[in-house]
């Protein structure tokens, strides 16, 4: 573990976002869950980090907490230097719910264009960016089919789509391509990347495949089993130009790929009560600037 | 093998749909049992002819009336109370449905006093009906009509707007919809198959108000037809009339379900019943 | 003050009645047919109605200038202090148990032969506390039957010739046409409540508002000239009352011809009313006792 | 505290909107001179007089105990029908018009037929409150019927879920949430109708004696009659949330588990 | 691809299901789509196969008309000697959208149990097997809870539950670890070798991982684009005795999926109409037996 450096330096960065001492108890009906325990990290702009962790890690909550869905039981989200307290401008989410993400009651076509608008008011442009978006998960020829019309996968690549014509800032990715084929899905992932770098829009993705991870990323954020804080936040040291083949078949890229996976490994049965303490430069916020968020 | 629309069904519904027949044909089939057992009733003696005529005669007094036009009068405004008694019933109740429905202070706010208020019988309203607007402005019978069916629109709206699903919600909170776009694309069509309902209690109940008014001597429509032909006794008109009444709510339903089919091809109830 | 302006100009004035599709009200139809009420300068509109008391928030909202409705709605109305008064006579009992228009009818197979063994049964009628309630008392009690036992069901006058038939109720009180359609079909007579209980009873009559009254009390007038004028014809043009019936009711000319008609007095039977004050007062309908002069248009 | 304070600001929202009216009615009735608008103050004080007499036992009592009875029935047919109905196309299609035609005759002209049918007792006024109270009911329930999610349904039909089980376990939880929303609606077109049937053929009730009152004039009474309507409307509300909160709770879980609180 | 032998021999065998000639096209809506062309395969009786193919390929249309759920266009399935027409008893089914395949109205637990209550009439055996299955998919503490309480994994998982509680002779599986991490992944699948060994249930296991089709199945059927057709039949000749580290190590393994992944690949782009011929051995049963079964 030695030879894999542990990030630091983007703290330095022009941070974006900064989650503090995130914790989330769902409470209710019976059931008390400490979904999350202390989630402290930060995501530079222009970043993209994935998020890997067991499954009922809290992943998916702290993606909401993110989007400004949920509000945090304690600890705070700041975007752009602000605490998120409701959904902020220009941030697309894809729901791990992708079916029901979906209008059923408006066409493919409909459900990609709805977001957008209110953000371009130019008709042509807007269809413009609805056809590309479409084309660019392969739905090309599904515009007038209804949601409930298609596959699970085809759906998901709706949600996507959606996402992608909108042309966030922030983009958050909660498994996205877990019901698509293996073609599909390196196809997509490409995607990602080339919208990526093309536009410098701000990506947190969270995924269950690991080499997904590491191809995508330029950080990995690993976290422990529920109740969850923060494993291990891994630097991707590949090249930033990455192709399916070669990136994958590198030295690199498995040595990586294999510490992720053991280190999930060891998140499934470690939790976050007797993880390794964060260190105190990514620790949160002092309490003051906590509470008055709230 | 040819391609039938009909074998594309999702699952091979529990009842398959008889080949060759057109859609009405059950319901068809339907009214004319009822109206043969209208028509048995009084023949075989289980009812006194006298008190219930046959299918037959209220048909024949029915015709009979339909030749003067004091009955197309009648019809006239009992359908004209209705319309504009439907129509401000739903407006209202849709409006303040969804105001109800997603602001969760103004529910909370108005609870107790909707829940008092809606128990009021319209007939309790009477007087103050004919106060207000008299007995034979089509206002006195507006605001029975109003009164009763607005209740049923709001109470459905309520509750169809509570429906929506949390994640369809998030998407639209999340992608920034305002207020009233979220109220278009994401509240209203998961709310709308409740508000069809809505309409359809609405309109049965304004239809019985529209008649109801006149029973109990406001403004001309059918029911003081029914209500003179009673102190009349001329017993095969009552029936015939109390007939015609039904027949218009028979058609009012048939219009409901063809708006419904306009309105709601996406939802699963009437995508199983379209097939395909 | 506006309303005399309006009776002093020279144009009619505009009245509007209303009335209750029944037989009572010929003579009001005739009159207009007759022109007795445009030579009183009145432009008459009848209003049909279902009921008496259901005119009675038009009458007090000034949508009616007048009413028609059954004299004990007028007392009881005055004795919750509501500001009616009467203005002409509306219909009358013949005062012959065998002509009359209205009466107690029980089933063919009855028990039940005097109106003293009404006590402890069923009785139907179209309106409780009303007139008819009073005056079934008033007759079972003249017969020596104990009137607090009579239980009262209200019934609209169509559907008790079916409650009688079905056994649901032990006797109906009627009126016509109900009156000859039970009678022809076998129901009994058992007596006349209208005639046992008061003589030459006033039933029904024409009212107005106070209000009314203060403000238009030659129009008033005119209108009570024009209805006695009607009232007087009706009464002696009884083939034209049988003629007339079937054009704003109901009832067919075929049954027109067979029921049985009240009688139109010119003037209000005053002691006749007074009886069914204090009738009301007796069973507890009223709490205090109404005096009838108090209720009477004398302008 | 904060829960004092929450439950605090409850009551001040459940009140105030009823605080306001009672106020704007208050002081408009006190001058409004009208005979049929009397003042409040008197309404109210004859309230006491006319209700909490023996007219509790003899109108009030009869007339709950008609509400309830038929209510109840309107629901378990209601629901009863409309599972079947919304289950079965083919016998929806035949049965819906004749069914529209009952819902759009008005319960007073059903009223004499009753008579015919049923007497003029306590059935008849049952049947009426039943023959209007059943169809919001019946109409949620076909609605939800058909409404099933369909991956469900799936699930259900592959596991052999079928026949009593499919139903109990599938079609009436899955139905229940407009089921519900019928009943709410069922409730106070119940008491509405308690109140019309006893217009007809009627001795006693709460219908009966605010219609009496009507008749003989006695306005502040009938007022007094209007406002114990909405009181028990009021009150048989407050049970039904009760009975929601239990029977849905699931549903009101699930549509608020993502709202973050 | 000479030195990968396509099955043959499994004809011979007892065979359980049969897929002749099945069509299906989806029509309504606007909207008419070929979902499945034709496809003719067999499987015999304990034998597990996988799916794999394309995003909208078909593979959910297939496993609803194998499942008695859906009606094909024409052609039919035979399971057991007899035609399905509807969903056959000893049959369980993981649905691709498990969300929505749960009941909203029931805790975990009696989302589990509620299959069993007409199969398994003794309450405490009941119990006790649903008490195995969900401990065998790691929900043993999450028996109270509400499915809309729980992680997208673990909504999935507690379907899975379901359908191994079950104890079905038929298993179908519609992309069941999607949601699921990695490590669960590996768990869950042994956990399904381990019951198909054990039980001797017959398996069809629909993915998008190609890696997981190689070391799950017996077969990996590889459908084309939609329209689909069958592409290929292969088997996998891998040992028996299958353990994660092992197996997904061996050479043999790395030529399978290698041949799978370049499939999948073709598949993308190539449809049914232009797909290889089935071999006559394979193909549909005659016209008169299908037109019995309708
Ligand atoms: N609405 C809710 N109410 C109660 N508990 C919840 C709710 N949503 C999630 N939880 C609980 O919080 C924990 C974390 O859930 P979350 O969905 O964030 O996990 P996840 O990391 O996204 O998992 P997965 O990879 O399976 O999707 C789980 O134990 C879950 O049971
Ligand atoms: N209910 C439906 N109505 C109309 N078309 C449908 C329906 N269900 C599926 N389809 C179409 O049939 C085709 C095959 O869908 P299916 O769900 O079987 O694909 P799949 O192989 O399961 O895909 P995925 O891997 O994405 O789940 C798709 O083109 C889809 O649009
Ligand atoms: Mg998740
Ligand atoms: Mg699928």
């Amino acid at each position: 573990m030695s030879d894999l450096p542990t990030t630091d330096q983007h703290r330095e960065r022009d941070v974006l976002l900064d989650v503090r001492g995130v914790r989330k108890i769902y409470s209710g009906h019976g059931r008390t869950v400490e979904a999350v325990r202390d989630l402290t990290f930060s995501v530079g702009r222009g970043e993209l980090v994935c998020i890997v962790g067991p499954s009922g890690a809290g992943k998916t909550t702290l993606l909401k907490c993110i989007a400004g869905l949920l509000e945090p039981t304690s600890g705070q989200v700041v975007l752009d230097g602000r605490a998120v307290t409701r959904p902020p401008e220009s941030m697309a989410v894809v729901f791990q719910e992708y079916g029901r993400s979906l209008y059923a009651w408006k066409t493919v076509e409909q459900n990609v264009e709805l977001p957008l608008r209110h953000k371009v008011k130019d008709g042509r442009r807007r269809r413009e960016l609805v056809h590309e978006a479409l084309a660019a998960v392969g739905l090309a020829d599904a515009h007038a089919a209804y949601p409930w019309q298609l596959s699970g996968g085809m759906q998901q690549r709706v949600a996507i789509a959606r996402a992608v014509a909108y042309q966030p800032q922030v983009l958050l990715m909660d498994e996205p391509f877990a019901a698509v084929d293996a073609q599909t899905r390196a196809d997509l992932e490409d995607l990602v990347r080339s919208l990526w770098r093309q536009l410098g829009v701000t990506v947190l993705f969270v995924t269950h495949d690991i080499d997904e991870s590491v191809y995508l990323g330029q950080r990995v954020l690993i976290l422990s089993s529920s109740p969850t804080v923060v494993m291990e936040d891994l630097t991707i040291d590949l090249p930033g130009e990455r192709t399916q083949l070669e990136t994958r078949s590198s030295r690199r890229f498995a040595e990586l790929r294999h510490h992720v996976y053991e280190q999930i490994q060891l998140a499934k049965h470690r939790r976050g009560s007797d993880a390794p303490a964060t260190p105190p430069s990514s620790a949160g916020a002092p309490q003051a600037s906590r509470a008055e968020a709230r | 093998m040819s391609i039938d629309a009909r074998t594309a069904r999702p699952a091979p519904a529990p009842v398959r749909r008889a080949r060759g027949l057109p859609d009405w044909s059950p319901g068809v089939l339907g009214l004319v049992g009822f109206a043969l057992v209208l028509e048995l009733l009084p023949r075989t003696g289980l009812v006194a002819e006298r008190f219930f005529p046959p299918f037959s005669a209220m048909v024949t007094a029915l015709v009979r009336a339909m030749g003067t036009a004091e009955f197309w009068d009648a019809t006239g405004q009992t359908v004209r109370a209705w319309a504009t008694g439907l129509a401000i019933a739903v407006a209202l109740g849709i409006g303040l449905g969804l105001l109800l429905g997603s602001v969760e202070v103004v529910r909370r706010a108005t609870a107790s006093t909707v829940e008092f208020l809606r128990p009021v019988p319209s007939v309790a309203l009477i007087p103050l009906a004919v106060l207000v607007f008299g007995t034979t402005s089509i206002r006195s019978t507006l605001l029975l009509v109003v009164y009763a069916s607005f209740w049923q629109i709001l109470i459905q709206v309520v509750y169809g707007v509570q429906d929506v699903d949390p994640v369809a919600r998030e998407t639209a909170r999340s992608y920034q919809l305002g207020r009233w776009a979220r109220v278009r694309h994401v509240v209203w069509p998961t709310a709308l198959p409740y508000v069809l309902t809505g309409v359809r209690l609405g309109a049965a109940v304004a239809l019985i108000l529209a008649v109801t008014a006149g029973l109990v001597g406001i403004g001309h429509g059918l029911g003081w037809l029914i209500g003179s032909a009673q102190s009349g006794n001329d017993v095969p008109l009552v029936y015939g009339l109390v007939l015609f009444t039904g027949l218009l709510g028979v058609l009012i339903n048939l219009l409901a379900r063809a708006l419904e089919r306009r309105a709601l091809p996406w939802h699963s109830s009437v995508r199983a019943d379209i097939g395909g | 003050d506006p309303g005399s302006t309006a009776s002093g100009s020279d144009g009619p004035v505009p009245v509007t009645v209303a009335v209750i599709p029944i037989v009572d009200v010929a003579p009001i139809y005739l009159g207009e047919q007759q022109g007795f009420f445009e030579e009183h300068g009145i432009d008459l509109t009848l209003e049909q109605q279902s009921g008496g008391a259901a005119a009675v928030p038009g009458v007090v909202a000034g949508d009616f200038q007048f009413a028609f409705g059954n004299v004990s709605s007028v007392v009881l109305a005055g004795a919750q202090d509501l500001p009616l008064r009467m203005v002409a006579e509306g219909a009358s009992s013949t005062g012959d148990p065998s002509t009359d228009f209205g009466g107690v009818v029980v089933a063919a197979d009855s028990p039940i032969t005097s109106p003293a063994d009404l006590a402890g049964k069923t009785v139907a009628i179209n309106n409780l506390k009303n007139i008819n309630e009073i005056t079934v008392r008033a007759m079972v009690e003249k017969a020596g039957g104990d009137p607090a036992s009579v239980k009262f069901v209200e019934l609209g006058f169509p559907d008790m010739p079916a409650a009688i038939a079905g056994g649901k109720v032990d006797a109906a009180q009627v009126v016509e046409p109900f009156l000859t359609a039970t009678t022809s079909q076998g129901d009994r007579l058992l007596g006349d409540n209208y005639t046992d209980a008061v003589d030459d009873l006033t039933v029904a009559a024409y009212f107005t508002s106070e209000q009314y009254l203060a403000e238009n009390a030659d129009v008033v007038d005119d209108f009570r000239a024009a209805i006695e004028e009607s009232l007087q014809y009706a009464q002696e043009h009884p083939d034209e009352v049988r003629a007339i019936v079937p054009t704003y009711t109901k009832i067919t000319a075929e049954v027109a011809q067979q029921i049985k008609l009240p009688a139109w007095p010119q003037e209000i039977n005053v002691d006749s009313v007074q009886a069914v004050a204090e009738l009301m007062q007796k069973y507890g309908i009223t709490s205090e006792a109404v005096d009838v002069e108090e209720l009477l248009a004398t302008s | 505290m904060h829960r004092f304070l929450r439950a605090g600001r409850a009551l001040v929202l459940a009140l105030a909107l009823p605080v306001v009216l009672v106020a704007a009615w208050w002081s408009w009735s006190a001058h409004s001179g009208s005979y049929y608008f009397p003042p409040l103050s008197t309404i109210l004080s004859t309230f006491g007089s006319t209700w909490f007499s023996d007219r509790l036992g003899a109108d009030v009592l009869p007339s709950v105990t008609r509400l309830v009875v038929g209510y109840l029935l309107a629901v378990v047919l209601g629901v009863g029908l409309g599972v079947l109905l919304g289950t079965n196309r083919l016998l929806r299609r035949t049965a819906e018009p004749v069914l529209e035609f009952f819902r759009a005759i008005p319960p007073p002209v059903l009223i004499p037929v009753l008579f015919l049918f049923a007497g003029i007792g306590d059935t008849a006024k049952v049947v009426v409150i039943v023959s209007g109270a059943v169809w919001p009911v019946l109409l949620n329930a076909v609605e939800g019927v058909r409404a099933v999610d369909e991956v469900l349904s799936d699930t259900s039909r592959s596991y052999g879920i079928t026949g009593w089980a499919r139903l109990r376990h599938l079609v009436l939880p899955a139905a229940s949430p407009q089921i519900v929303a019928g009943m709410r609606q069922a409730l106070s077109i119940s008491i509405i109708l308690m109140v019309i049937s006893e217009m007809f053929a009627s001795s006693n009730g709460l219908g009966f004696a605010i219609i009496q009152f009507q008749r003989s004039f006695a306005i502040p009474d009938m007022w007094s009659g209007i406002i114990l309507l909405g009181l028990l409307g009021f009150a048989f509300s407050l049970l039904f949330q009760l009975f929601e909160r239990r029977s849905l709770r699931w549903y009101h879980g699930l549509r608020r588990s993502q709202r973050g609180d």
